[in-house]
């Protein structure tokens, strides 16, 4: 299927090829950057020109997940020599690792990346639940002013974190949830909810009604049609849904800033807050946000098709 | 009936997640996200090793550290049974509520002779009363390349330009003069580091290291009265000479704090470098300064009347009152007020504020910044610490940074805005 | 106005022939239909001549240039889609308009081409409407219209009119049929129904796997059908095919025996003789139910046959007589044959009696003598 | 036929299990009820504190002032231009996700090989933490060891602390992020425009550049326009990336000066009355987007 092109417009077609590459190079050079950097050594991190070829370490790894302090004084022979290999790249670093008795002191870092599952697995799991049965109601029953109600859910998106922060910190504050995993996941829910129902809704309508119709007809109640039929129909706009919004709650930033601070605080306020003492150590930085991203680019390539449908649906739906 | 099952759905949750609350042989101290911090964590542990209670110093980026402590404060949180706070909140959070009165403790176990006069003035007391153990001491100061002052070709080059010998700036027209003398941008040399960062007490501190040894003050702490003092004709000139200073900075100077003025040494960039004391370590630390041989280290300098002050840094550590383990932190406090302790604290390279230990020989030359430090601690001056000193910064920074670094208007004009600012403030808060 | 010549035109993809050795003019003014099943290469032909499509080897000639490389904007012919390709959001009057701006033509001369182009449709009045606002049958004549509107040298069109339903496509062949003439286009037209292309064409060119069977105007592809494939794709009901040979004797002369013997029909004796002259390994007989004759009465040189179904078709019937295992469908008179299971009498109309040798499928050519009053077409 | 069905199976499943009008409450109203407690009832909260001079930092008693907050507010030159850099870093970072969106759709809208690799790695971007990537920017833009200043050769350019540049740069970074997601909802409009209208437009002999004018674009645009309501409602709460890349004046965003206000300064009722001056804002913005969306539907 293709037509007589002008030999000029073959090479503009060979030239865009060409430039969709480049670009897509460029859009990844600062992924790449960050996790190259997160295996190199502390020196090459910011060292000019920057270094793109280097022995990889995972030096910045270890250094992650222990709590250090800097050497005042070189460390005695005998005592590096004893230490283990990990260790021993921190004495490197000019470093040395907290010890409580004889255990090694952990840094919150994995504390604060399981706060960033908890709350982001609850999160999402509650707002897709809740979001897929408000979205079946909408789309199979008549509601009044459902249009209206729709743009009600929708809008309470539409506004930014903080605005929603400040009375929410001063409720939590009345009950005792800031600084909570439940407050938290309340917003995130909150947060997510109004999207899920949009999506799922989107989703919803592309389900024959005759579908469970038929189930009706054959004898089942309506809630086994809608668990049995309509669910299993639905799970394309389910994974969708859920990918969103575990990666809205994966990343927020506002929210976990303002409202948490030690036990329930996640991730993505807490990797910038680890910048090093005297001197911003980037190995480490770029370590904790690799491993942060993780997740998130596995998902990504996991359900790529189901996240090009999500996106470009969701959209469109409004 | 639903309504229900949903509530005890959250409940539910909400007990799974909150459980860890209980546990009293805990406690936590937040602090800021520097090497101070993390030798505490080091000194707590032998608190551990002793009583088995766990302590644990949580951190944060300094330039967020005010929002963290206050937002926990205001919440009624307990999450820190203690903080090392800045001297600028000894006002909020003693009116605030947040901070345990410690006077009694303080009286009985005669801090205020054991611990050096000016950090029990700054860390701990708010009108007429102790909110705070003095813990870390700190003071603006600076390091410098000894290795480019020493140079002869440098030396024999500076003499001839400026008719003096190269060295240690006196004062501050010295330190502009050298500043001057290394700005070499086609050689990526420049002359000098300063605070530059609005977001907090950053640039403030900077200013306010001139603006004292220029002899000016930040107005009356007792009347409230600013105009004409945060405006004065010597104000008016350090704050001029700090954007003059300003001019000598490396490119991409305009937002910098801690890490950024220790950067300028470890990378060749500066020849002198404002930092407080508490950053040097990684100066000092060849692991992180290719440099650290060649690293000195002196005392904010002069003003032209021979006045010679610096900025204050450092905190007191006090007890949270919505701690759960008020009693255990009170335990913690007597043991860290130990002179053993004080004592292990300095070795560890806390900024100890026991007068004896400062004064020792064994801790002035522990580091080759100890000295500077040791003279620093007697001429140390500090900001407001009012409950609404957040204010006072804020209005502080939205004058002055576009005046040094974005070159708009001139001193004059930010400084009596300032005023205007201030006075607004004072009298909102009915305080003049 | 131009001749469209295609010349050993081939178009594969790997080792499947989509177009294989097709050689075919389209003269000045002339009325071409591409004709054949779904999937045969009409529709890429019909691309290749526009330029929406490349072809790998042959010349494709207008007015004697091959145009092969040239892109579909170079070679000045129209198209009409089978969607109709209406921009969507322009009204019609945009749209008829749109290849005239394209080329950048003045106000007043595309407002005078347009509105002449609406009024030869019929469509003034639609101009405002947009083609979401249109019924089929419009949407078609804007399509027809913007094709018309730049007197291109050929027109173009796929399956213009199979979108539309069966009352609106007969108006529309109409429409076209009066278009064509009125403007003398060079036009080519694809289509699978037989009798749009019966109804239109000058000439129809046949088509299957890409290979081009026959081309001639309705009445020789009709009567003269060059191969089984064109036999049966022309004309409805479908020409009859039955297995026979062929002897001498019987009372005309020659014998032409269905099947196993299931039945014997008498053909005019020079019929072997002329069936010498070919080669071929087996025939295959093909003969269109009018050349079934029926009579309900035994009559001389017919063959009992026993009526197996009935289907009347209003003005006809076609009825299925039972020849051993196999059916020989005839058109009859509607009521002829009242009940099935009758006994009728057939015979076979010798001009209308078309051999094909059973391998190739190719018709050996034999035309026997016309009798009188016996077609009727 | 459907409503005989509908009839039916009403009736069923009254007999047999909830009604439809209790499975729709109980699958609508919790979602409704949580909405309104979480969202809602904040906002009311919050607007009665915005008419007083609360303080949540200290324990002084809270004064009704009336519509003080909201006067001093409006008349405040440095709120305004807290709106005018918003508007500012709107304009630039939608305007560029649009071209740089827009142009990679018009590149990628044609065969290419590995285009589904290619479509999904530049979605990557858009599923990072928005504050570690604003983290991570600045160590790419460091005017010293940066491989930004470096691959570009542009020596020691000032980006984030150079009060002109820094709302550029932030802007960057948003456009690096988020014109995959605009490349991705052009690349479902222009692959939704039917190929048979190109070849018309071909036959026609129009060119490439009519072509794109007359036909692609009025095509994609209710799409294109769809992507630009996202982006700028996203644009116009940025606090992430600005707050973490830049502090600078230049750069405070109407979030920021409210989270300032609101958390740094604890001024709770002034900032209440910004975050009400904010949300009609919002409100209005919606509003005469989704108009317009509705105006280039009907076309």
């Amino acid at each position: 299927m293709a037509a007589v092109t002008s030999p000029a417009r073959r090479v503009t077609n060979r030239i865009a090829i060409v430039a969709v590459l480049i670009i897509t190079l460029i859009f990844l050079a600062p992924i790449y950057w960050i996790a190259s950097t997160a295996f190199k050594p502390r020196a090459l991190a910011t060292s000019v020109p920057p270094t793109v070829l280097f022995q990889p370490e995972v030096t910045p790894f270890v250094k992650l997940f222990t709590k250090r302090v800097q050497l005042r004084k070189p460390v005695e022979p005998e005592v590096y020599d004893a230490a283990p290999w990990w260790e021993k790249a921190i004495y490197d670093g000019g470093e040395r690792v907290l010890r409580v008795g004889d255990s090694v002191q952990l840094s919150p870092y994995p504390d604060r990346f399981l706060n960033s599952l908890i709350v982001a697995v609850t999160s999402t799991f509650l707002a897709v639940a809740m979001g897929t049965l408000t979205a079946y109601g909408f789309s199979r029953f008549r509601i009044a002013g459902e249009n209206d109600l729709l743009f009600f859910i929708l809008s309470t998106r539409m506004l930014p974190p903080v605005v929603v922060a400040i009375p929410m910190f001063l409720m939590y504050r009345v009950v005792g949830m800031t600084d909570t995993h439940l407050g938290l996941i309340i917003l995130y829910t909150a947060f997510n909810l109004s999207f899920s129902v949009w999506l799922m809704k989107g989703f919803m309508d592309e389900i024959p009604k005759e579908y469970e119709e038929a189930a009706l007809v054959d004898g089942y109640t309506r809630m086994q049609a809608f668990f049995k039929i309509v669910l299993p129909e639905a799970t394309t706009g389910i994974a969708a849904t859920a990918v969103f919004s575990f990666i809205i709650a994966w990343n927020e930033y506002a929210f976990a800033l303002i409202m948490t601070n030690r036990r329930a605080q996640t991730a993505p306020p807490f990797i910038p807050a680890q910048v090093g003492s005297g001197l911003t150590d980037w190995t480490v930085i770029a370590a904790g946000t690799f491993l942060f991203l993780l997740p998130v680019a596995i998902f990504t390539f996991a359900l790529r098709g189901h996240l090009l449908r999500g996106v470009t649906f969701g959209a469109i739906r409004k | 009936m639903l309504k229900k099952k949903w509530t005890a759905l959250l409940a539910g949750a909400a007990m799974a997640f909150t459980v860890n609350a209980a546990a009293a042989t805990e406690l936590t101290i937040f602090w800021a996200e520097w090497d101070p911090a993390n030798y505490l964590q080091e000194l707590v542990n032998e608190y551990t090793a002793e009583t088995g209670v766990t302590v644990t110093v949580e951190t944060t980026p300094w330039s967020d550290f005010q929002t963290k402590a206050f937002t926990e404060f205001n919440a009624k949180g307990d999450a820190y049974d203690m903080v090392v706070g800045d001297s600028q909140w000894l006002g909020a959070g003693s009116t605030g509520g947040h901070y345990v009165d410690l006077t009694d403790f303080f009286n009985e176990h005669k801090l205020a002779e054991v611990m050096a006069p000016a950090t029990v003035k700054y860390y701990a007391e708010y009108d007429g009363k102790y909110w705070a153990i003095p813990a870390e001491g700190d003071a603006a100061g600076w390091a410098y390349r000894k290795d480019w002052f020493e140079d002869p070709k440098e030396m024999e080059a500076f003499k001839a330009k400026y008719g003096y010998d190269l060295g240690v700036p006196e004062d501050y027209k010295q330190l502009r003069d050298i500043a001057e003398f290394f700005y070499r941008p086609d050689d990526k040399k420049y002359g000098i580091a300063i605070y530059t960062d609005n977001s907090y007490d950053a640039m403030a501190m900077g200013i306010e290291s001139a603006v004292f040894s220029y002899g000016g003050d930040l107005g009356d702490y007792s009347t409230y009265k600013v105009d004409g003092i945060i405006n004065s004709p010597e104000n008016i000139a350090a704050v001029e000479m700090y954007k003059e200073l300003y001019g000598f900075t490396p490119p991409n100077w305009g937002k910098v704090f801690f890490q950024e003025d220790n950067q300028a040494i470890t990378e060749n960039l500066a020849a002198m470098s404002m930092n407080f004391f508490a950053f040097f370590p990684a100066l000092d630390n060849p692991a992180l300064n290719p440099n650290a041989a060649n690293t000195g280290y002196f005392a904010n300098p002069k003003g032209p009347s021979g006045a010679q002050h610096a900025a204050l840094g450092g905190q007191g550590i006090s007890i949270v009152s919505y701690s759960q383990n008020k009693e255990e932190a009170m335990k913690f406090l007597e043991w860290f007020i130990r002179d053993d302790v004080q004592q292990k604290w300095a070795d560890l390279g806390g900024y100890t504020c026991s007068q004896a230990v400062l004064k020792s020989e064994a801790f002035r030359n522990a580091t080759p910044y100890n000295e500077a430090f040791y003279q620093s601690m007697f001429m140390v001056k500090d900001f407001w610490a009012v409950p609404e000193y957040a204010e006072l910064l804020t209005a502080m920074n939205n004058r002055l940074y576009p005046y040094v670094v974005g070159g708009e208007g001139t001193a004059k004009e930010a400084l009596d805005g300032l005023a205007a600012d201030w006075n607004a403030t004072f009298k909102k808060y009915g305080r003049m | 106005m131009a001749e469209i010549a295609l010349q050993n035109i081939e178009k594969y993809f790997g080792d499947n022939y989509v177009i294989r050795k097709l050689n075919l003019t389209i003269a000045h003014k002339e009325f071409v239909v591409l004709l054949g099943p779904s999937g045969c290469g009409k529709t890429t032909t019909l691309r290749a001549i526009a330029g929406l499509e490349t072809i790998d080897t042959g010349d494709i000639r207008i007015d004697g240039k091959a145009v092969q490389d040239l892109r579909a904007s170079d070679r000045d012919i129209a198209f009409v889609f089978q969607l109709f390709a209406l921009y969507p959001h322009l009204t019609a009057y945009d749209n008829i308009a749109f290849p005239l701006r394209a080329t950048r033509e003045s106000k007043a001369e595309v407002d005078t081409k347009v509105r002449a182009v609406a009024r030869s449709l019929r469509i003034e009045h639609l101009l405002n409407q947009r083609p979401s606002a249109l019924s089929g049958g419009d949407m078609q004549r804007v399509a027809i219209g913007r094709a018309l509107v730049r007197r291109p040298k050929a027109m173009l069109m796929d399956e213009p009119i199979g979108a539309l339903d069966a009352a609106l496509r007969e108006e529309m062949r109409s429409e076209l049929k009066r278009l064509h003439i009125e403007n003398d286009s060079t036009t080519v037209y694809v289509t699978h129904d037989q009798v749009e292309a019966m109804s239109l064409a000058d000439r129809i060119a046949i088509m299957n796997d890409g290979v081009l069977q026959q081309v001639g105007t309705p009445g020789e592809v009709y009567q003269y059908p060059t191969n089984l494939f064109v036999a049966q794709f022309i004309g409805s009901p479908v020409m009859n095919i039955l297995p026979a040979t062929v002897r001498a004797g019987g009372a005309d002369g020659a014998e032409v025996v269905i099947g196993d013997g299931d039945a014997v029909f008498g053909f005019p004796a020079d019929l072997p003789k002329r069936l010498e002259a070919k080669s071929y390994d087996s025939l295959v007989l093909g003969v269109r139910p009018e050349g079934v004759i029926i009579s309900t009465t035994e009559t001389a040189g017919h063959v009992p046959v026993e009526a197996h179904i009935i289907e009347p078709l209003g003005a006809y019937d076609i009825v299925d007589l039972k020849i051993g295992e196999q059916l020989l469908r005839a058109r009859t008179h509607s009521g002829m044959v009242e009940r099935v299971g009758e006994t009728v009498w057939a015979r076979l109309d010798a001009a209308q009696t078309h051999f094909f040798d059973t391998k190739s499928g190719d018709s050996l050519n034999i035309r026997l003598g016309e009798e009188n009053g016996t077609r009727q077409a | 036929m459907a409503v005989i069905a509908r009839l039916e199976s009403d009736t069923r499943a009254a007999a047999r299990g909830w009604s439809d009008l209790t499975i729709r409450n109980i699958f609508i109203l919790p979602t409704l009820a949580f909405l309104i407690v979480f969202n809602i009832f904040p906002l009311i909260y919050s607007l009665g504190y915005s008419f007083t001079d609360f303080r949540a930092s200290v324990n002084d008693p809270v004064n009704f002032v009336g519509l003080q907050n909201y006067r001093e507010l409006l008349n405040d030159p440095n709120i305004w231009r807290n709106f005018t850099v918003t508007a500012q870093y709107v304009i630039v970072s939608v305007g560029g996700q649009v071209i740089v969106g827009f142009g990679l759709a018009l590149l990628l809208n044609r065969k290419i090989p590995f285009k589904g690799l290619i479509t999904t790695l530049l979605l990557l971007p858009m599923m990072m933490s928005m504050a570690v990537v604003g983290l991570f920017w600045k160590l790419l833009y460091d005017p010293s060891w940066g491989i930004i200043n470096y691959a570009l050769g542009l020596g020691s350019f000032d980006w984030l602390s150079d009060p002109d540049v820094a709302l550029y740069a932030v802007a960057i970074t948003d456009i690096w992020m988020w014109a995959p997601f605009v490349m991705l909802l052009s690349l479902a409009g222009l692959s939704a425009v039917p190929q048979h209208l190109y070849e018309a437009a071909a036959i026609d002999r129009a060119g490439t550049w009519y072509t794109f004018t007359r036909i692609t674009l009025p095509l994609v645009a209710p799409i294109l326009i769809i992507a630009i309501i996202f982006r700028t409602m996203e644009a116009f709460k940025s606090f992430d990336l600005p707050f973490i890349m830049s502090g600078q004046p230049t750069t405070e965003m109407i979030s920021i000066r409210l989270y300032k206000m609101a958390f740094q300064e604890w001024q709770t009722g002034r900032s209440s009355a910004l975050a009400y001056i904010v949300l009609i804002v919002v409100l209005a913005i919606t509003n005469i987007y989704v108009k317009y969306l509705n105006k280039v539907k009907e076309r």
